[in-house]
C-alpha cells in the first residue's frame, strides 16, 4: 500500500481531518481513482492544478506514473516558473 | 507641424532625415534611419541602453533631439565593428560572456569604447563608474568589467 | 573543478555563444526592433487612481483626432466567467487576467490600463489618449498587505471569499486563501528546544527591472488570422492567453517571438500583446505598442510585499527541533502571490521533523504581482535565514557550521513534505566554510553575513527538432526564448551528442507554428528540460544515421555504431568500411531515404531540486546609514554547468538582484495609493559602481536522472541574499534590520533607535 | 496638437530676442538632461526651444581677472578636463561632475542645473560656497548676480522674462582657501542627492579660519547659503567643537521634506554629517594651497 499525504486543506474539506491514508495503486491514475471512491470528490480536486512527489520527485502534470507498494505520495501546489 | 530636415553624419556616412522638432535623436536614428541597435529602456537617460557618441561625447541619445545632430557626427553601435572585423571590447565581450539578454550591450559597448578611447589603463573602479549609468540586469556586472579589462589589456599590448 | 573535461569533448566548455554576434553588434531584433509596412501606434490609457469604479468612456473626442484609426475599452475583449482554466502549464483565471489587461467595470491600481488607442503617430495617439474621458468614482484603496486584512478595509472583489479556511467565510474580503503546510507536530518540537528565537520580517515590493520594456506588434487579418511578434518568456503562453483573452482559437494566432531583453518572471503573463490585437482587429492595420518605463513599474510584473514571522527552536548543541512561519503575500489586484510557493522553500534547505507553514495570499491596490525569479522564495528565506543567524549567536555556533549541522541530505524529509533525492546543499556550505572570504579579515563597520536558499527547478512540457542540412551542419531547433545564452547550452548538447564540432550547430528559435508546444523559458526548466529533448533528438538522428549507413554498406543497422560524430562498423564481424561522416551521411540522404532530422517531445521528468549559500560582507557608515557591499560569494550546487561561464552569470546575476533587494529597491506608494516612484532613476537597480566582483563557487553534483547531470539554476541564487546582506549588517553594526530594503534612511533610523552599536552589546 | 518650434539662434542677443517674443512659452535648451526628460513625460510643452549651443559666449571657459568665465551650456565633462579650473575649485568641478551618469556629463550644463531650479542640484551648494556669480543677460542688457539669488522656489527662479544665464564666474581663490562638496545618495551614482553640502574655507597662515561659506542642498525649498554655519567656523582652528557646531548649524537651517528619497530626520542629521566631512576636506584643500 502506498502512503498518501492529502494536502490540508483537501484533508480537511474532503477526508473529515485524515491527513495520511493508505491506497493500493499501481499508477497515479489508479491512485486519483481510489481516492474519489473513497472521498467523493477528491478525484476532481485534485485532478488539475496540484503537482505530486513520488518518492521525491515531484511531477508537475501526474497521470500514469508509476506507484510502487512503499511509494510515498505528496501532494503539493504547481510549481510556477520565475 | 512641418517636419525639420536634418543633415548629419553617422557612423561615418552622411545621413538626412526628417524629423518632429520634439523627436529625440534615440527615435531618429532607430525609427527614421532603421539604426535599432541603440536601445530605449527608459526615455530618461537612467540606463544607457541608448548610449551614442555625439561629435566624440558620449551621451544618451533618448536626451538629445534629433534636430540637435545637424551638422554633427553621430557614432552608434552600428558602427563600432570595421567591416567584418569586431572591435576588441565586442570581442571580449563574447568570449567573457558578458552578455546574458545582450538589450544593454550596445550601450555598454559604446560607453566602454568611450572609456577606452581615453585611458587604456582603467582601473577596476573606474570602469564601474564610468559604467555607472549602464544598467545591466542580468549580469551583475562582473563578467561586463572582465570583458573590459580584457579588451583594454589587449589593446595595451598592441599599441 | 569536474569531470566534465575528461569524459566530455562540449559539456562544460566556454565557446562563444551563437546569437552572440548579433548582440554586439546591434543587430539583434529585440520587442520594439520589429516594424510592419502601414503600422500603427499604439497607446495605452491608464487609471490615475489605485481604486475607482469606471462609470463611463467617452472616446469621441479621441477618435476625432486626425490619424486616430481605433479606440478599445474593456467592452471589446469578451467577457470571460470566473474560475481557473487548465491552459499550456498550469490553471489561469482569465477573468482575472482579462481584467488585468483591460480594467472592467472598476481600476484597481495606479496605472491599470482602462482604454488603449491606435493612431498613425505617437504624438496623435498621445493626443487620442489626453482626450479619452473616463468618469471615475474614486473609491477609498489599500496598499499594505497587513491593512488589506483588516476587516474594514476596503473590499477589491465583492466575490472574493478566503478559500481554503473553515467554515466558508460569510462574507468577503481582501484574503484570497490561506494556506497550510505541516510536518511532525510543532508542539513537541518546541517542547524539545532549548533556545528559541523569533521575529517579524518584512520585505517590500521589487520589480524585475528587465531593460527592456514590453513590446508587441500585431496584425490581425480579413480571415481572422493573426501574426504578433513580442518579447516574452513563451510564444506559446502568448499565443494561449490571447487566444482566451480574445475568444479566438490557438491556429488563429501565430506569435513569433523576438529576442527577449531581460524577464526573470515578469514576461510570463501579457499586458500590451493582446490590446495591439484588439486594436489591430478593430483598425484593419498592423499596431505597434512599446511600453515606456513608467508603464513598466506601475503595471506590470512587481513581485510582493511580504510580512513574514518565523520562530525557530533548537537545542542546545545545535539541532533544530521545530521551524514556524506565517506568511502573509501581497498580491496586487488579484489574486496569485506565491506565497505557497514562499511556505515551501523557506525551511527547505534544513532537517526540521516539526514543521509548519501558514501562508495567506492577499489582494491590495496594486498591480498584480508576476513571478520573479524563485517566486516567493526570497521574502521566507530572508525571515527563516535571518532567524537562523539569531539562533547560531545565541547558541555560540559558527552560522555556516549551524547550517551544516542541520543541512537536508539525500533522504531527508524536506520540510514540505517529500523525501529529497540527489541533492547538494551541505556539499554548498562545505564549501563557503572552506572558501578563503569566509576566513578573511574584516576591518570597523565591517561585517560577514550568510544565508542559503532553494529552489525546486521544473521541467514541464518541451519540444526540441535537430535538423540535419545537406552539408552536415546541424540546426537546433530550440522552443524557448533564449533569456541568457541557453542556445549555447543546446548547441552544446547537439554537438555533444552527435559528436560533431559546435561550430557546426546553429540554433534558433521558432515562432509557434514551427515546431511543437513548449512551456516557458522560466522556473529554471530551459536548460534542463529543452536539453533533455535534444539530447533525445539528437538520439534519434544517430539512429536514422546507423540506419543510413546501413543501407550504404547493405549490412545489419545493428552493426553500425556512432562514435566520435561518425558511423563505424561495429565490429570487423561486420565487414571492413571506411567510416561515414555525418557530412557523407547528409550529402547522400537523397539516395538513402531523404532528409534526415529528429525531434523529440516530452514532458520533462527528474528534476533535481537546487541550493545555495551565499557570504556577503558589508560596510556600514554609521553616520549615513550607507552600507557597501565588499565583497560576495556564491555557492550553488549547479548539477553540471553545460557553459559554465552562463552558469556563474546567472548566480552573479541572481545575487545582484537580491542585493538591490536587500539595499535599495523598492515601490513607493504616496498617500493616495500612486505609486512615487515609476524610473530607473528613484527604482534603484544596482549600478556597476556599487558592486565588488561576484565570486562563484559551483558545486557539481550531478542530476543522475538529466543525460549531462543538469539541475537548474537561474532562481536559487536570488533566494540567499536579501538575508546574508541582512546578516552583514548586523555583524557590522549589531543593528538587526527586520525590514528591507535597509535604505540609508531606514538602517540610520534603526541605528539611532538603537543608540549606536556600542550602546547595545 | 500643439506644435513647437525649435530656433538655434549664433548670438546672446539672438537668444534674448527669441525667448522674450515668446514670454514663457520658450525654454532655453543646453544639455537638455532636464528639459526633453520633462518634455517626454509631458510635464511641459515649450512653444519654442531655444537651442543655446550655437552661441560661443555658452561654451567657452576663459580665465579672467585671476578666476574663470565659464559658459552657462559648458558640459561637466568638459570642465572636468580643464585642469587649471579643477585645480583652483575642485569642490565645484566636483559637484558639477557628480551630476548623472557618464553620458548626462556629456551633456549636463551648470546653467541648466541651476535654472532648472531642483532644490536638489548638486552643483548649486557648491558654487555657492565658493562665492560664484553668474551673468544673465535679457531684454535689459547683461547684469551679474550671485548663485545664491537665482532660486527661489522648487522649480522658479528670479530670471525676468526673456532673461537667462550666459556664463558663470568663478573668482580667483582666495590663499589658503580650500573648498569641497560632499552629497548623499543611496547607491555610489546616479541618483538625486538627498543631501548635499558645499563648504569653502580660508584659513590665516596660523590655520586659523578667516572666513568660510557653506551652502547646503536638498534640505529645503531652495538651495542654502548658511551663515550661521559659517559663523560656527570663523576664528577657529577647526578644531573638533567647531566642526559640532557647524554641524548642528547645517542641520539647524535644515527645512526639508519627506519624499522618496529621505526623510525629515534623516536629511537633518545627514547634512550636519555632511557639512562637517566637506569642511574637513575643504580645510585640508586649504592647508595645502
Amino acid at each position: 500500500m502506498a502512503k498518501v499525504v492529502l494536502p490540508n486543506e483537501v484533508a480537511r474539506e474532503l477526508a473529515g481531518g485524515l491527513k495520511e491514508v493508505e491506497v493500493e495503486a499501481e499508477n497515479y491514475r489508479q491512485l486519483l481513482k481510489a481516492l474519489d471512491s473513497r472521498f467523493p470528490g477528491m478525484g476532481d480536486r485534485l485532478r488539475d492544478g496540484v503537482a505530486v512527489a513520488i518518492d521525491g520527485e515531484i511531477f508537475q502534470e501526474p497521470f500514469l506514473e508509476l506507484i510502487r507498494e512503499d511509494s510515498e505520495v505528496f501532494f503539493l501546489p504547481q510549481i510556477e516558473a520565475g | 507641424m512641418a517636419k525639420r530636415h536634418v543633415t548629419t553624419t553617422v557612423n561615418g556616412e552622411p545621413r538626412e532625415f526628417l524629423c518632429e522638432v520634439d523627436q529625440t535623436l534615440l527615435d531618429a536614428l532607430r525609427d527614421e534611419l532603421g539604426l535599432t541597435g541603440s536601445k530605449e529602456g527608459c526615455g530618461s537617460g537612467d540606463c544607457g541602453a541608448c548610449s551614442v557618441m555625439l561629435d566624440g561625447r558620449l551621451v544618451c541619445a533618448c536626451l538629445a533631439l534629433a534636430v540637435e545632430a545637424e551638422g554633427r557626427e553621430v557614432e552608434t553601435i552600428e558602427g563600432m565593428a570595421e567591416g567584418e572585423r569586431l572591435h576588441p571590447l565586442q570581442r571580449t565581450f563574447l568570449e567573457e560572456a558578458a552578455l546574458q539578454c545582450g538589450i544593454c550591450t550596445p550601450g555598454f559597448l559604446v560607453a566602454a569604447k568611450a572609456l577606452l578611447d581615453r585611458d587604456l589603463d582603467p582601473s577596476e573602479t573606474e570602469i564601474r563608474y564610468w559604467l555607472a549609468g549602464n544598467l545591466c540586469r542580468c549580469t551583475g556586472y562582473d563578467k561586463i568589467v572582465r570583458a573590459v579589462q580584457k579588451a583594454a589589456a589587449e589593446m595595451r599590448a598592441e599599441a | 573543478m569536474s569531470d566534465s573535461a575528461s569524459r566530455f569533448k562540449w559539456v562544460g566548455t566556454r565557446p562563444v555563444r551563437p546569437d552572440g554576434l548579433d548582440k554586439v553588434t546591434g543587430r539583434a531584433n529585440f520587442g520594439a526592433d520589429f516594424t510592419m509596412p502601414g503600422m500603427l501606434v499604439g497607446r495605452i490609457v491608464r487609471s490615475p487612481h489605485a481604486h475607482a469604479r469606471i462609470a463611463g468612456i467617452d472616446a469621441s473626442a479621441a477618435l476625432a483626432v486626425p490619424g486616430v484609426k481605433a479606440v478599445v475599452t474593456a467592452e471589446d475583449f469578451p467577457e470571460i466567467p470566473d474560475g481557473e482554466l487548465m491552459v499550456g502549464e498550469g490553471p489561469m483565471n482569465f477573468r482575472d487576467l482579462s481584467c488585468n489587461v483591460m480594467a472592467r467595470d472598476k481600476a484597481l491600481y495606479d496605472g491599470h490600463a482602462v482604454a488603449a488607442v491606435a493612431a498613425t503617430s505617437r504624438a496623435a495617439a498621445e493626443e487620442a489618449v489626453d482626450r479619452i474621458r473616463v468618469d471615475y468614482e474614486v473609491l477609498p484603496h489599500v496598499v499594505d498587505v497587513l491593512e488589506a486584512m483588516e476587516p474594514d478595509a476596503p473590499l477589491l472583489h465583492e466575490t472574493m471569499f478566503t478559500e481554503g479556511v473553515e467554515p466558508k467565510p460569510e462574507r468577503p474580503s481582501n484574503v484570497a486563501s490561506r494556506c497550510e503546510f505541516t510536518l511532525g507536530d510543532l508542539d513537541s518540537g518546541f517542547a524539545a528546544a532549548d533556545v528559541v528565537v523569533e521575529g517579524e520580517y518584512v520585505t517590500e515590493a521589487v520589480h524585475q527591472g528587465y531593460i527592456e520594456p514590453h513590446a508587441a506588434v500585431a496584425s490581425v487579418g480579413e480571415d481572422g488570422q493573426c501574426t504578433v511578434w513580442c518579447s516574452s518568456q513563451g510564444q506559446f503562453m502568448v499565443r494561449a492567453y490571447c487566444a482566451k483573452l480574445l475568444g479566438m482559437e490557438n491556429s488563429q494566432i501565430r506569435v513569433t517571438p523576438s529576442e527577449i531583453g531581460g524577464g526573470f518572471g515578469g514576461k510570463t503573463t501579457i499586458y500590451v500583446e493582446p490590446v495591439a490585437l484588439a486594436l489591430s482587429r478593430k483598425a484593419g492595420r498592423p499596431v505597434k505598442i512599446v511600453m515606456d518605463r513608467d508603464e513598466v513599474f506601475r503595471a506590470t510584473g512587481p513581485t510582493s510585499s511580504a510580512h513574514v514571522k518565523v520562530r525557530v527552536g533548537a537545542t542546545r548543541d545545535g539541532k533544530i527541533t521545530a521551524g514556524d512561519a506565517e506568511l502573509r503575500f501581497q498580491a496586487g489586484a488579484f489574486s496569485g502571490s506565491h506565497v505557497q510557493l514562499g511556505c515551501m522553500c523557506g525551511f527547505a534547505p534544513y532537517d526540521i521533523d516539526n514543521v509548519r507553514t501558514v501562508g495567506y495570499d492577499v489582494v491590495v491596490n496594486r498591480p498584480k504581482c508576476a513571478a520573479y525569479r524563485a517566486p516567493g522564495a526570497p521574502m521566507a528565506a530572508f525571515g527563516v535565514e535571518s532567524a537562523l543567524d539569531d539562533l547560531a549567536e545565541k547558541l555560540g555556533m559558527d552560522p555556516l557550521e549551524l547550517r551544516l549541522a542541520n543541512a537536508a541530505r539525500e533522504g531527508t524529509k524536506a520540510a514540505y513534505g517529500p523525501k529529497f533525492r540527489e541533492i547538494g546543499y551541505a556539499e554548498t556550505v562545505e564549501a563557503a566554510l572552506s572558501h578563503e572570504h569566509y576566513r578573511a579579515k574584516l576591518g570597523p563597520n565591517q561585517g560577514r553575513g550568510v544565508a542559503s536558499g532553494f529552489w525546486f527547478n521544473i521541467g514541464g512540457q518541451t519540444s526540441a527538432a535537430l535538423h540535419i542540412n545537406e552539408d552536415g551542419t546541424a540546426v537546433v531547433v530550440d522552443p524557448n526564448p533564449d533569456i541568457g545564452g541557453s542556445r549555447a547550452s543546446m548547441a552544446i548538447m547537439a554537438a555533444e551528442v552527435l559528436g560533431i564540432d559546435y561550430d557546426r550547430v546553429r540554433p534558433i528559435v521558432p515562432d509557434t507554428s514551427s515546431v511543437p508546444y513548449s512551456d516557458m523559458t522560466g522556473g529554471s526548466r530551459v536548460t534542463f528540460s529543452v536539453g533533455m529533448a535534444v539530447v533525445e533528438a539528437g538520439q534519434k538522428v544517430i539512429e536514422e544515421l546507423r540506419n543510413r549507413a546501413a543501407k550504404i554498406w547493405d549490412v545489419d543497422p545493428d552493426g553500425v555504431v556512432w562514435e566520435n560524430g561518425e558511423a563505424r562498423p561495429a565490429s570487423s564481424n561486420v565487414g571492413e568500411f571506411e567510416p561515414l561522416s555525418l557530412t557523407a551521411l547528409a550529402e547522400s540522404s537523397a539516395k538513402t531515404g531523404g532528409p534526415i532530422s529528429g525531434q523529440a517531445t516530452i514532458n520533462a521528468r527528474g528534476v533535481g531540486p537546487g541550493f545555495g549559500t551565499h557570504v556577503c560582507d558589508v560596510e556600514v557608515d554609521p553616520e549615513t546609514g550607507g552600507v557597501t557591499v565588499l565583497r560576495y560569494t556564491a555557492v550553488q550546487d549547479v548539477g553540471r554547468a553545460i557553459h559554465p561561464s552562463y552558469v556563474e552569470g546567472q548566480l552573479q546575476g541572481g545575487a545582484v538582484q537580491g542585493i538591490g533587494w536587500a539595499l535599495n529597491e523598492e515601490y513607493v506608494y504616496s498617500e493616495a495609493g500612486t505609486l512615487e516612484n515609476p524610473g530607473f532613476l528613484d527604482y534603484r537597480v544596482p549600478v556597476a559602481s556599487d558592486l565588488p566582483m561576484i565570486d562563484t563557487v559551483l558545486v557539481e553534483v550531478p542530476n543522475p536522472r538529466h543525460p549531462y547531470g543538469v539541475r537548474g539554476v537561474g532562481e536559487v541564487p536570488i533566494v540567499p541574499p536579501l538575508a546574508a546582506v541582512a546578516n552583514a549588517i548586523y555583524h557590522a553594526c549589531g543593528t538587526r534590520m527586520n525590514h528591507l530594503p535597509a535604505s540609508p534612511p531606514r538602517l540610520l533610523a534603526a541605528l539611532d533607535a538603537a543608540k549606536l552599536p556600542e550602546a547595545a552589546d | 496638437m500643439r506644435s513647437v518650434r525649435y530656433e538655434a539662434p549664433a548670438t546672446v542677443e539672438e537668444a534674448v530676442a527669441l525667448l522674450s517674443d515668446a514670454g514663457g512659452e520658450a525654454k532655453p535648451l543646453a544639455g537638455g538632461t532636464d528639459l526633453i526628460v520633462q518634455m517626454r513625460a509631458r510635464m511641459i510643452s515649450p512653444g519654442v526651444i531655444v537651442d543655446v549651443k550655437n552661441i560661443p559666449d555658452l561654451l567657452e571657459v576663459r580665465a579672467q581677472d585671476g578666476g574663470f568665465r565659464v559658459g552657462a551650456a559648458v558640459p561637466g565633462a568638459v570642465l572636468g578636463e580643464n585642469e587649471a579650473v579643477v585645480a583652483m575649485w575642485p569642490g565645484v568641478v566636483e559637484a558639477f561632475e557628480l551630476i548623472g551618469s557618464t553620458q548626462i556629463q556629456g551633456r549636463a550644463s551648470l546653467g541648466g542645473n541651476l535654472c532648472n531650479a531642483s532644490p536638489a542640484a548638486d552643483s548649486t551648494p557648491a558654487m555657492i560656497a565658493a562665492g560664484v556669480t553668474c551673468e544673465i543677460a535679457g531684454p535689459g542688457g547683461r547684469r551679474e548676480a550671485p548663485v545664491e539669488d537665482i532660486v527661489t522656489s522648487p522649480g522658479k527662479t528670479s530670471l525676468g522674462n526673456g532673461e537667462f544665464v550666459v556664463s558663470f564666474y568663478l573668482p580667483p581663490r582666495p590663499a589658503r582657501t580650500g573648498d569641497a562638496y560632499l552629497r548623499f545618495i543611496p547607491r555610489t551614482e546616479m541618483d538625486i542627492a538627498v543631501v548635499g553640502a558645499g563648504v569653502c574655507v580660508t584659513l590665516d597662515e596660523g590655520g586659523t579660519c578667516t572666513a568660510a561659506r557653506v551652502g547646503l542642498g536638498a534640505v529645503a525649498p531652495t538651495p542654502l547659503l548658511v551663515a550661521e554655519a559659517a559663523d560656527a567656523l570663523v576664528g577657529t582652528r577647526l578644531d573638533d567643537d567647531a566642526m559640532a557646531n557647524l554641524a548642528a548649524a547645517a542641520s539647524a537651517a535644515c527645512n526639508p521634506i519627506d519624499d522618496k528619497r529621505g526623510t525629515i530626520t534623516y536629511r537633518t542629521k545627514v547634512a550636519g554629517v555632511l557639512a562637517r566631512r566637506a569642511a574637513g576636506i575643504a580645510s585640508e584643500r586649504a592647508r595645502s594651497n
